[in-house]
Formats: structure tokens, C-alpha cells, sequence
């Protein structure tokens, strides 16, 4: 479980947020600029917020008032980020196994069937600055799932992904959540992705929750009749 | 021509870089990290080896290592030893004259490295220690090079500090400048000009060898794609 | 000072250091004469540090080790041994040195003696800086001697060295330049065109004392008396050096 | 007009397409490394295809037997990067400035024009680190439109928008192109937005034309009964 | 103490700074835009000005602008001028000695720039002039002021050559290192502290005005965000 109560002021506005997320999934929604990463970053301990908590299964991570600052090496908290931040002086699979911490057969196990899932078997041996958008995007995810995490922090996880591939891994993650049973909080401007991953959502706007979304019907009509010239 | 001053110098430039790339690579990455007052200071410090005559520099050491400095003092005091007219205060003398090189070479290096690779590397998992070994430290890697080969060469060539506190003991403390100068002032321009040689073909061996290693290892990970 | 005397029994077992600081323009002589020495001497091991006097002599006043120090002017000797550094007593003249007017070897140039560099076509004259290099002291002094020093100060290009001097008149930079004749001797791009006459400057010697630091005064006075002998004296002569009186 | 034809080896396949767009907008299609981003940036004249030409209106960009090849500068290709490649030295104002040929009321009025749409008037201070990902998104896509370019390449552009951002910008690239008559060429991986934005589509995998594409129906019914929790 | 070696010094100091950062920066960036045989060695030759005793490049450059030296009659039979023995030589011996300072650092500067941000610039419209100054400059200047500060630090120290090929000329062409050297000879240490002193100055000044101007710099447009 994880606790979040956080106050940070930014550029334009403020991040006054508070929320829990149980073992499952909580989608971030929001609009471009409205503090999504930010709050990422704060759980991941890479930035303070002003004030607040950030509590995980009663470990304090982060408490204005006690001055507790977990760093974030040891916040075991898996964060992909939405430009990867990929090393471009390793290899995929260099990249991959960073944030191992034992080299057992089960880290190996997991590679294997992770590189198989996001189909990047034929790329371990390439640099990253060989990889085509999609492919960073993919290394990255499996990246983080390989620390093996206690939370899982998602920034845009599938956004430069064909529909194919895209469907494919929603399923993945969602069985990953099931079996690891962690925290994680995914972020993504696709509805029908929230939807297919989502547990718990939160809508946010200029650094704050607001209750009910105004989606446009529009962009659920459009799909219906698809039919390509 | 003798090979004992080159042999000499040889050792004395590589002993003296290991201690140039740790000190200066460790004050470069403290300086990164830390604010403080008289941090410019400090900085304006490390340039003065560069800005002094070497002479100076060599004056200043000799009166630090020499038998009533601190250093000179301490040594005799615990160690019973003495540094001065040997070999070490060579290598004392460059490393304090190419560590400027060091420094600032790092410090730019250092500067260039995009800072969320660090952050990744630390949600990761990475402690400061190995965040700098695996990401800071390889991806400021051209600048560290460049700031080696500019310290190498500068402890090859250094002469005027070595002077003053190694002494010009032939066969002892006598470096390849040392060697020059002395065949120079000797009016044998034949040998000065042997050793002028014998420290450029040094140069241009360490700067074709780094050229080939580097083109091996831009092979595995251009940055530029092959496009 | 209160030097510590090392233990006999150690003293005869082991070889004996002696370290020289000596000024550079003595190297070749010096090292025909270690090698005759150390043959008759095994136990003894001659260990020369060469610089440019001032160098040495700052060295000696920080304690560098230097049992024997010849300089190549007495004025390094005089500050030493006015701060005590050195042993008044064994101070002695080691060798003289001359004065000469050096041109390059393909001049043009008619000069075979100082006056004639007040010739219009000699441009330019290299010479020691007057304040710190003694040769330049000591030209400063002839041409003053001779009364041709205002008219030449304008031509003067100060060196830093004697070294300096010769490459600028072997490299044609200068028309004439003003060394050692030791040095003169020792470069065959340049030949001698003059020589400083007899007490136009005070008598270039090369002064010789123990340092009062020495651990091996024996066997260092014993080396300085060696340099004194004929077999040392015909090194010096062989290299263009007047013995001392 | 532009034809495209051409031929390149690449590390796992040989991408071997051609292709003509009228004066219209073309979208790529296809999944993740299948070649879409090669393809544009040989457009652009940012990697020489091994054999082929890409002619524009008549003029030969690129040819293999001609031994031609104009060099990006020349070329009038406005081209948004799928990695932005944002100059991190320049504020956003002065990254949107760096193309326009000429400062003139036509170019300050696009800029102003532009902003709006975007929404981004209030960062044109802002340094390029200190943006959101989708602002970094439509930064770059205010600087590829800013150079008023006879060729436009969009690589992905609104990927990392939300939606309704997302359903305003795509009526607004339709007007623009409408208005400037120039060829489109655009990748997306959303089926929506190429059936809003497409007058031609072109399916790529692994560097060839594929008749029609594998679409699964799964991912158009999603949409039909979308309601949050 | 006289003003006239200070003024002098930053004289001959800033004008090779100039060169030397046109030579430098132009070197390394073409060292990066070709491949041609022999570029290790011209990449070697470029850094043996750094090994090689400062005497003994004031020694070559003799020989080249000397009186018989190929540069030398150039002059003096087409310009009917000379440089040996004027300040100008000893902006030429700076020039020569702190170059292979600017070149390894601009040549490590370029080649940390992202060639995406140089490809994005290009279909833009800009040529190689305008990419070259708007973008691969400014993305590379930290390593370049690196340079600059070595370089400048460098050639204010110069004295080796500088004394070889400008001579001494009291008022003419005494910088200060040549005071302090002078001073330190005939033993006046007050004088030549002094001058220590000032060329100390003079560095700290310089790097406290640059620490200073970069954080102005770095407060705009700070690399690492201010979270
Ligand atoms: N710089 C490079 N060097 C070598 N191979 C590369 C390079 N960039 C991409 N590739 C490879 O070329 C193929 C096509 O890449 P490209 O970037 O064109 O794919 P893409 O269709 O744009 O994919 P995505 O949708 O993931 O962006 C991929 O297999 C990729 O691995
Ligand atoms: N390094 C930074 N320094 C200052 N302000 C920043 C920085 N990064 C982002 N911001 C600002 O903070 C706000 C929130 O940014 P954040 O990156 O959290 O947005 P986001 O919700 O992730 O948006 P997107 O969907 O576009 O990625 C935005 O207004 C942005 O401009
Ligand atoms: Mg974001
Ligand atoms: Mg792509």
C-alpha cells in the first residue's frame, strides 16, 4: 500500500494531491503539464515535495514534519521514464540487468521471458542510440520491471507502441500486477488503455484532483466505425 | 643517449597521472556536488600550478618537502625519510603541475552529463559510488580522456618544478626534460636533440594508441548511429 | 650544526655518498673526473646534482642534501656563506674561465676584437641578463672597462643563459654574442672572435667550499683536494677552464 | 508531389518502398522498427537510402544513379523528431524562431497563431528542461510547422497529448494542410487519428508495403462501452 | 614593481587567446568532420607543444622566425618587418603553447554533442556556418570555457619560449613571468612575490568572474532543472 499527500509549488500552479493505492493498479490521468511526472518523481524520491508524506506498507519514504528523505536507491521502486533515460553507453541487455541485485535463476528466468513478451530478443547486443522510438520504449519497461520492485511507477509505458503490441502488454502488465502484487500507478492519455489497466483512477488538473472527467464523447464515437481507405 | 631518463620519465609521468586522475577527477565530482563559500576560490586554486612559472611552483614545494617545511619536517620527524632529490618529489612535482589539467578537463566532463541518467540509475538501485563508476564516469568519458593525455603529457614535459626539488642527479632524478636541458646547456645539441625526439615519439605513440582504442570502442557504441 | 656522525662500523662496511651541487657548465669535466675518482675509490660514490648556480644555492638554504657545492660565480657562494651554509674555511677558487666574443661561423662580419661591435652592421648583441647571469655581469663589465657600453646597450639582448646567447648567434639572430670560453668551445656553430682583454673584469672563477650540513666531511675533503690535483687539472684545461691559484 | 523510392539495408531487414503523396497527407503505419522513422529521415536527407530517388515537385532530392543528393538545409522538409530533439540551449520562443527563413508579420502572425493552438503562450521563456513531455511534444511540432516547409514530416506528433488535446491539434493539422497544400507524411500508432488525419495510408513491416494490415477487432469494440469507475 | 610587465602580460595573453581559440576550436572541429590518413599524427603533433620543454619549442619557433628561419626571411623580405625580440613573438610562443590545451578540450566538448540536435538544426535550413555557431558551440561550451581558462592560465605562465623567442627587453618584452624569474635571480624574493602576487590576482579574478558570469548562465538555463 501506498500512501501519497503532497504539496509542491511548480512554475505555473500547485500540486495538492492526496492519495492511496492498494496492491493494484491506480491510473494517472490528466491533461499535458498537469503535474503527472511530477508526482512520479516525488515517489521515486527524485524530487522533494514542499510539504507532505509519502508512505509505503508503514515505511516512511518521505515526511516534511519528521524529515525523513528515503533516497532513491533504496525506495526500491521501479520507474520507467517517459523519455527512458536509457544508458547510451551500454547495451540492451547491460541496460536491462542494471538494476539487478542477484544474478539467480530467477532474475534469469525473468529476462528471458521478458525479452520474449516485448520482443526485443534479436536487440541485446545493440546500443541504445540504434533503436528505433518503439524499441527504447520497450527496453525501458523491462528495464524496470527487472529491479523487481516493491512499487511500480509508469510514465506513459506504451505511448510509442503499435495497437498490436499495445493490447499484448496491457494484458502482460496486468497479469504481472496479479502475480507481484505491488503498487503500481501507470500514467497514460489513452482512455481505453486506463480502462483495460485501471483499478483506481485520479483525475488531475493543474496539480489537483478533480472529480469527474469532461471527456468528449466524440473520441469513443470515432472508434466504432473504423474502416480504412 | 641513455635509457634511464626515459625510463625515469616514463615512471614518473605514470605514477604522477594515477594521482592527477584521482585527485583531480575526485575534486572535480566534490566540486560538482558541493556548494560552499570560497568554492571559487578553491577553484582559482587549483589553476595556479597552470599560471605559475614552474620555477615557483618548484620554489613553493621546496620550501614545503624541504628540511624545514611541514612536509620535509613531518617526514623526517615520522617517517625518517626525506622526499627531496629523489624521485618521488619528481613525481611531486608533477602531479601538482598537471593536475590543473586534470581538474578542469573533469569539471567540463563532469558538467555534460545529463543528470536523469544519474536519477535512473539511482530508482535503480545505485548508490553515489556506483551511479559514479557506471554512468557519471563513462558517459564523461571523452573529456576524462582528454584531460589524461593533457596531464600525461604535461608531467612528461614537466621540467622547471622537478628541477627544484629532484635535483638534476644523472641517473638518479634525471627525467627526459632534465636531460634535454642539461645535454643543451652541455652545448651537445646532437643528444638534446635525441631526447627531443625519443619524448615526441612517446607523445605519438600514447596518442595513436589512444586514437586506435578509442575507433575500437566507438565501433561497439558509436553515439553518432552508422547512418 | 648538530650533525649526527653515522656509526663506524657502518661507515667503513657501506659505500660513502658524497653529493655535489655543482653548476652545469662543469658537467663534461666533472664526469671524466668521477669516473678516474671512483676507480681509485670504490668505497666512494660521487653523486652530482647540475643546475644553474642560483638554483643550487636556493636548494642549499632549503636543506636539500649537498655536501660540496661549486658555483659558477662567487656571488651564490658569498649569500651562503653569509647565511652560514657553507664552511668559510674550506672555500677555495676552483677554476677561472674567460670572456669571449662569439659570431656566427659563416659571418660576414670583420670582428676580431670588442671594439669592433660598435660597428654600424652588428645590430643586435646577446649577452646574459647584467642583474642575474654572471656572464653578463662579468660583459657588463667589460664593456664598460672599454668604454663602449652606452653605445652598445641599445644592440643588447638579454638571455636568460648563456645557453640562450649562443643559440641566438648560432641561429644568426644576433650579430655577436658574449660567453664563456668554455662555452665557445663547446659549439662548432659559432667561432671566437675576440677575447675579453686581461683585467677588464674581475677574474671569472668558479668558487668551491663544503656546505656546513656535510655528514661526510672526510671524504668530501678528500674529493675537493683530488680536484685540485694535476690529474684533475689537466680534465679542466682539456675543457677550456684555467685552473684557480 | 513527392515520390519516394528507395532501398536500404538495414541492421535486421532492407527497407524497400515506394511511394507517392500528392499534395496530401500520407500516413505511415506499422508496427514498432518497422522503418517509418528511416523513411522520413531519408526524406529529410538525414541518411542516404543505398539506392533509389525522392523527388520533390520535379526536383531530385536524392538519386542513386545521378549520384544526387541535396542536403537537408536545402531541402524545405519541415521534420518533427519523434525524440523532439528540442535545443536544450534556447527557450521555447527562440526553438520555435530557429527555422523562419524571414522575420516578417506573416511569420510573427503564424507564431502567435500557433501558441494558441498549442497552448503553450505561457512558456515561450521556458527552457526546454523544464518542460512536460507533451510540451516538449508540441514545442517541436510549433518548430517543424514555423518553417513553413514544402514537405512536412510529423514522426508521431501527438503521441503524448491527451485526448482532447489530441482530437483539436489533428482538425487543426487538416486545416493547415489544407490551407498550405503541401504533402503530409505522418506516423502514428493510433488507428483513430490515422483514419481522422489520412488521405493515404501506407502499411510497413519490416521495412516492405503490406497489402492491409492485421487489425484486430479487439481494439475498436474497447471503446464502444467506456465507463470509468 | 612595475605595471608595464603586468599590462604586457594580459596583452600577449588575450591576443593568443584569440588565436588560440580560433585555431583550436577550427582544429578540433574539422579533426572531427574528416577521416584522412595521418590524422593521429597531426592529432599527435598538436599535443607536442604540451611534452615538449617549453625551451625547446622557444628553440624551433627560433629557428622558423629567426633571422635565416623560413617564416623569418618571409617577413622580412615581404613585409620588411620581424618579429624576434618584439611581443608579437611572445604571442606567437603563448599561441603555441596553449593550443594543445584548446584543441583536446574543444575536440572532448564536440564530441559529447547530440548529432540530432545538429541533424534537427540542418532541416531547418541551417548550413554547417549556422549549425556550427547556433548549435554545436553552445552545447559544447562548457568544455570549451574549460579551454579557455587552461589556455588563458597557460599562456599568462608562459615563460620558456616566450624568453627564447621575445627575449628579455626590459619594458619591451618583459611579461611577467620574466620579472618574476629575473627577480627570483638576483634574489630579490619581495620582487618577485609581488609579481607572484599579481599573476595570482589575476587568476582568481579571472575564474571568479567566470564562476560567477556561469551560474547568471546557468540560473536561466540550468542543465539539471531546480527541483
Ligand atoms: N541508428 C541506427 N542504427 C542501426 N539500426 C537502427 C538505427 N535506428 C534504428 N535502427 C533499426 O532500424 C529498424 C527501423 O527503425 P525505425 O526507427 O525506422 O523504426 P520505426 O518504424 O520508426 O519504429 P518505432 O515505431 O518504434 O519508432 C529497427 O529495426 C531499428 O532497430
Ligand atoms: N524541470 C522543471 N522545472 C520547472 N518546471 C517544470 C519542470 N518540469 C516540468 N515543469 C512544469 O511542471 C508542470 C507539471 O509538469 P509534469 O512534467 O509533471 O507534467 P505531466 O503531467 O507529466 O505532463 P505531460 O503529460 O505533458 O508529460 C508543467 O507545467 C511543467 O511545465
Ligand atoms: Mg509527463
Ligand atoms: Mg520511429
Amino acid at each position: 500500500m501506498l500512501q501519497v499527500m503532497m504539496k509542491k509549488q511548480l512554475a505555473d500552479f500547485t500540486i495538492d494531491i492526496q492519495f492511496t493505492v492498494e496492491n493494484n493498479i491506480l491510473v494517472l490521468l490528466g491533461p499535458s503539464g498537469a503535474g503527472k511526472t511530477t508526482i512520479l518523481r516525488a515517489i521515486a524520491g527524485l524530487l522533494r515535495p514542499d510539504t507532505g508524506t509519502i508512505i509505503h506498507n508503514e515505511r516512511v519514504l518521505f515526511s516534511s514534519t519528521a524529515r525523513t528523505f528515503v533516497p532513491p536507491q533504496f525506495r526500491h521502486v521501479g520507474y520507467m521514464f517517459q523519455e527512458f533515460a536509457l544508458f547510451p553507453h551500454m547495451n540492451v541487455r547491460k541496460n536491462i540487468w542494471y538494476g539487478v541485485k542477484q544474478n539467480d535463476n530467477k532474475a534469469k528466468e525473468l529476462y528471458e521471458r521478458l525479452l520474449g513478451l516485448l520482443h526485443i530478443e534479436h536487440l541485446t547486443t545493440r546500443f541504445i542510440n540504434r533503436l528505433s522510438g518503439g524499441e527504447k520504449q520497450r527496453v525501458a519497461l523491462a528495464r524496470a520491471l527487472m529491479a523487481e520492485p516493491a512499487i511500480l511507477l509508469l510514465d506513459e509505458p506504451l505511448s510509442a507502441l503499435d495497437s498490436d503490441t499495445r493490447l499484448e502488454l496491457q494484458a502482460e502488465l496486468k497479469k504481472i500486477q496479479g502475480i507481484w502484487k505491488i503498487p503500481f500507478v501507470l500514467v497514460t492519455h489513452d482512455i481505453a488503455e486506463a480502462k483495460a489497466l485501471g483499478d483506481q483512477f485520479l483525475f488531475l488538473e493543474k496539480g489537483r484532483q478533480v472529480a469527474r472527467p469532461a471527456f468528449r464523447p466524440s473520441e469513443f464515437c470515432q472508434c466504432q466505425s473504423i474502416e480504412l481507405a | 643517449m641513455e635509457w634511464q631518463p626515459v625510463l625515469l620519465s616514463l615512471k614518473v609521468a605514470l605514477s604522477s597521472l594515477i594521482f592527477v586522475f584521482i585527485f583531480g577527477v575526485a575534486a572535480a565530482y566534490s566540486m560538482r556536488s558541493f556548494e560552499f563559500p570560497g568554492k571559487s576560490a578553491l577553484e582559482a586554486l587549483f589553476a595556479l600550478p597552470l599560471v605559475l612559472p614552474p620555477v615557483v611552483t618548484g620554489f613553493v614545494l621546496l620550501v614545503l618537502i624541504g628540511k624545514q617545511g611541514p612536509i620535509g619536517q613531518f617526514l623526517s620527524e615520522s617517517l625518517h625519510t626525506q622526499i627531496i632529490f629523489t624521485p618521488y618529489a619528481a613525481v611531486l612535482a608533477a602531479t601538482v603541475v598537471a593536475f590543473p589539467l586534470m581538474y578542469h578537463s573533469a569539471k567540463a566532463a563532469f558538467e555534460g552529463v545529463d543528470s536523469n541518467l544519474e536519477d535512473a540509475a539511482r530508482t535503480l538501485g545505485s548508490g553515489s559510488w556506483r551511479v559514479f563508476w557506471t554512468i557519471t564516469m563513462p558517459l564523461s568519458w571523452s573529456g576524462l580522456v582528454a584531460g589524461l593525455v593533457l596531464s600525461f603529457a604535461r608531467a612528461l614535459g614537466e621540467f622547471g618544478a622537478t628541477i627544484m626539488v629532484a635535483g638534476n642527479i644523472p641517473g638518479k632524478t634525471q627525467t627526459i626534460p632534465l636531460a634535454i636541458y642539461f645535454a643543451a646547456e652541455a652545448n651537445d645539441l646532437t643528444l638534446a636533440g635525441a631526447y627531443v625526439l625519443m619524448i615526441s615519439g612517446i607523445t605519438f605513440f600514447l596518442i595513436f594508441g589512444l586514437n586506435i582504442w578509442s575507433k575500437k570502442r566507438c565501433g561497439k557504441s558509436s553515439v553518432k548511429g552508422v547512418f | 650544526g648538530g650533525e649526527k656522525k653515522a656509526p663506524p662500523a657502518a661507515q667503513q662496511a657501506q659505500t660513502v655518498e658524497i653529493n655535489v651541487s655543482a653548476a652545469v657548465s662543469l658537467k663534461d669535466a666533472l664526469a671524466e673526473i668521477q669516473k678516474d675518482y671512483q676507480a681509485k675509490n670504490p668505497n666512494i660514490k660521487l653523486v652530482y646534482n647540475l643546475g644553474a648556480s642560483g638554483a643550487l644555492q636556493k636548494q642549499i638554504e632549503q636543506g636539500a642534501p649537498a655536501d660540496i657545492f661549486i658555483s659558477a660565480a662567487p656571488k651564490q657562494m658569498n649569500e651562503l656563506e653569509a647565511k652560514n651554509l657553507i664552511n668559510k674555511g674550506t672555500r677555495k677558487n676552483l677554476v677561472e674561465n674567460k670572456l669571449v666574443v662569439v659570431v656566427p661561423k659563416e659571418t660576414k662580419l670583420n670582428i676580431t676584437k670588442y671594439e669592433d661591435l660598435t660597428q654600424d652592421s652588428v645590430q643586435k648583441i646577446a649577452l646574459g641578463e647584467t642583474a642575474t647571469v654572471p656572464a653578463g655581469q662579468y660583459a657588463e663589465q667589460v664593456l664598460q672597462k672599454l668604454g663602449l657600453w652606452d653605445k652598445l646597450k641599445e644592440r643588447a639582448v638579454y638571455a636568460k643563459d648563456v645557453r640562450t646567447v649562443l643559440a641566438y648567434t648560432e641561429t644568426g639572430n644576433v650579430e655577436a654574442g658574449i660567453v664563456y670560453k668554455t662555452d665557445a668551445i663547446s659549439s662548432d656553430k659559432v667561432k671566437i672572435a675576440a677575447v675579453a682583454p686581461e683585467g677588464s673584469h674581475q677574474p671569472i672563477v668558479y668558487p668551491i667550499a663544503l656546505t656546513t650540513g656535510t655528514k661526510q666531511q672526510e671524504a668530501a675533503e678528500a674529493f675537493v683536494e683530488y680536484l685540485f690535483s694535476a690529474d684533475s687539472k689537466a680534465i679542466f684545461e682539456k675543457h677550456g677552464f684555467v685552473m684557480g691559484k
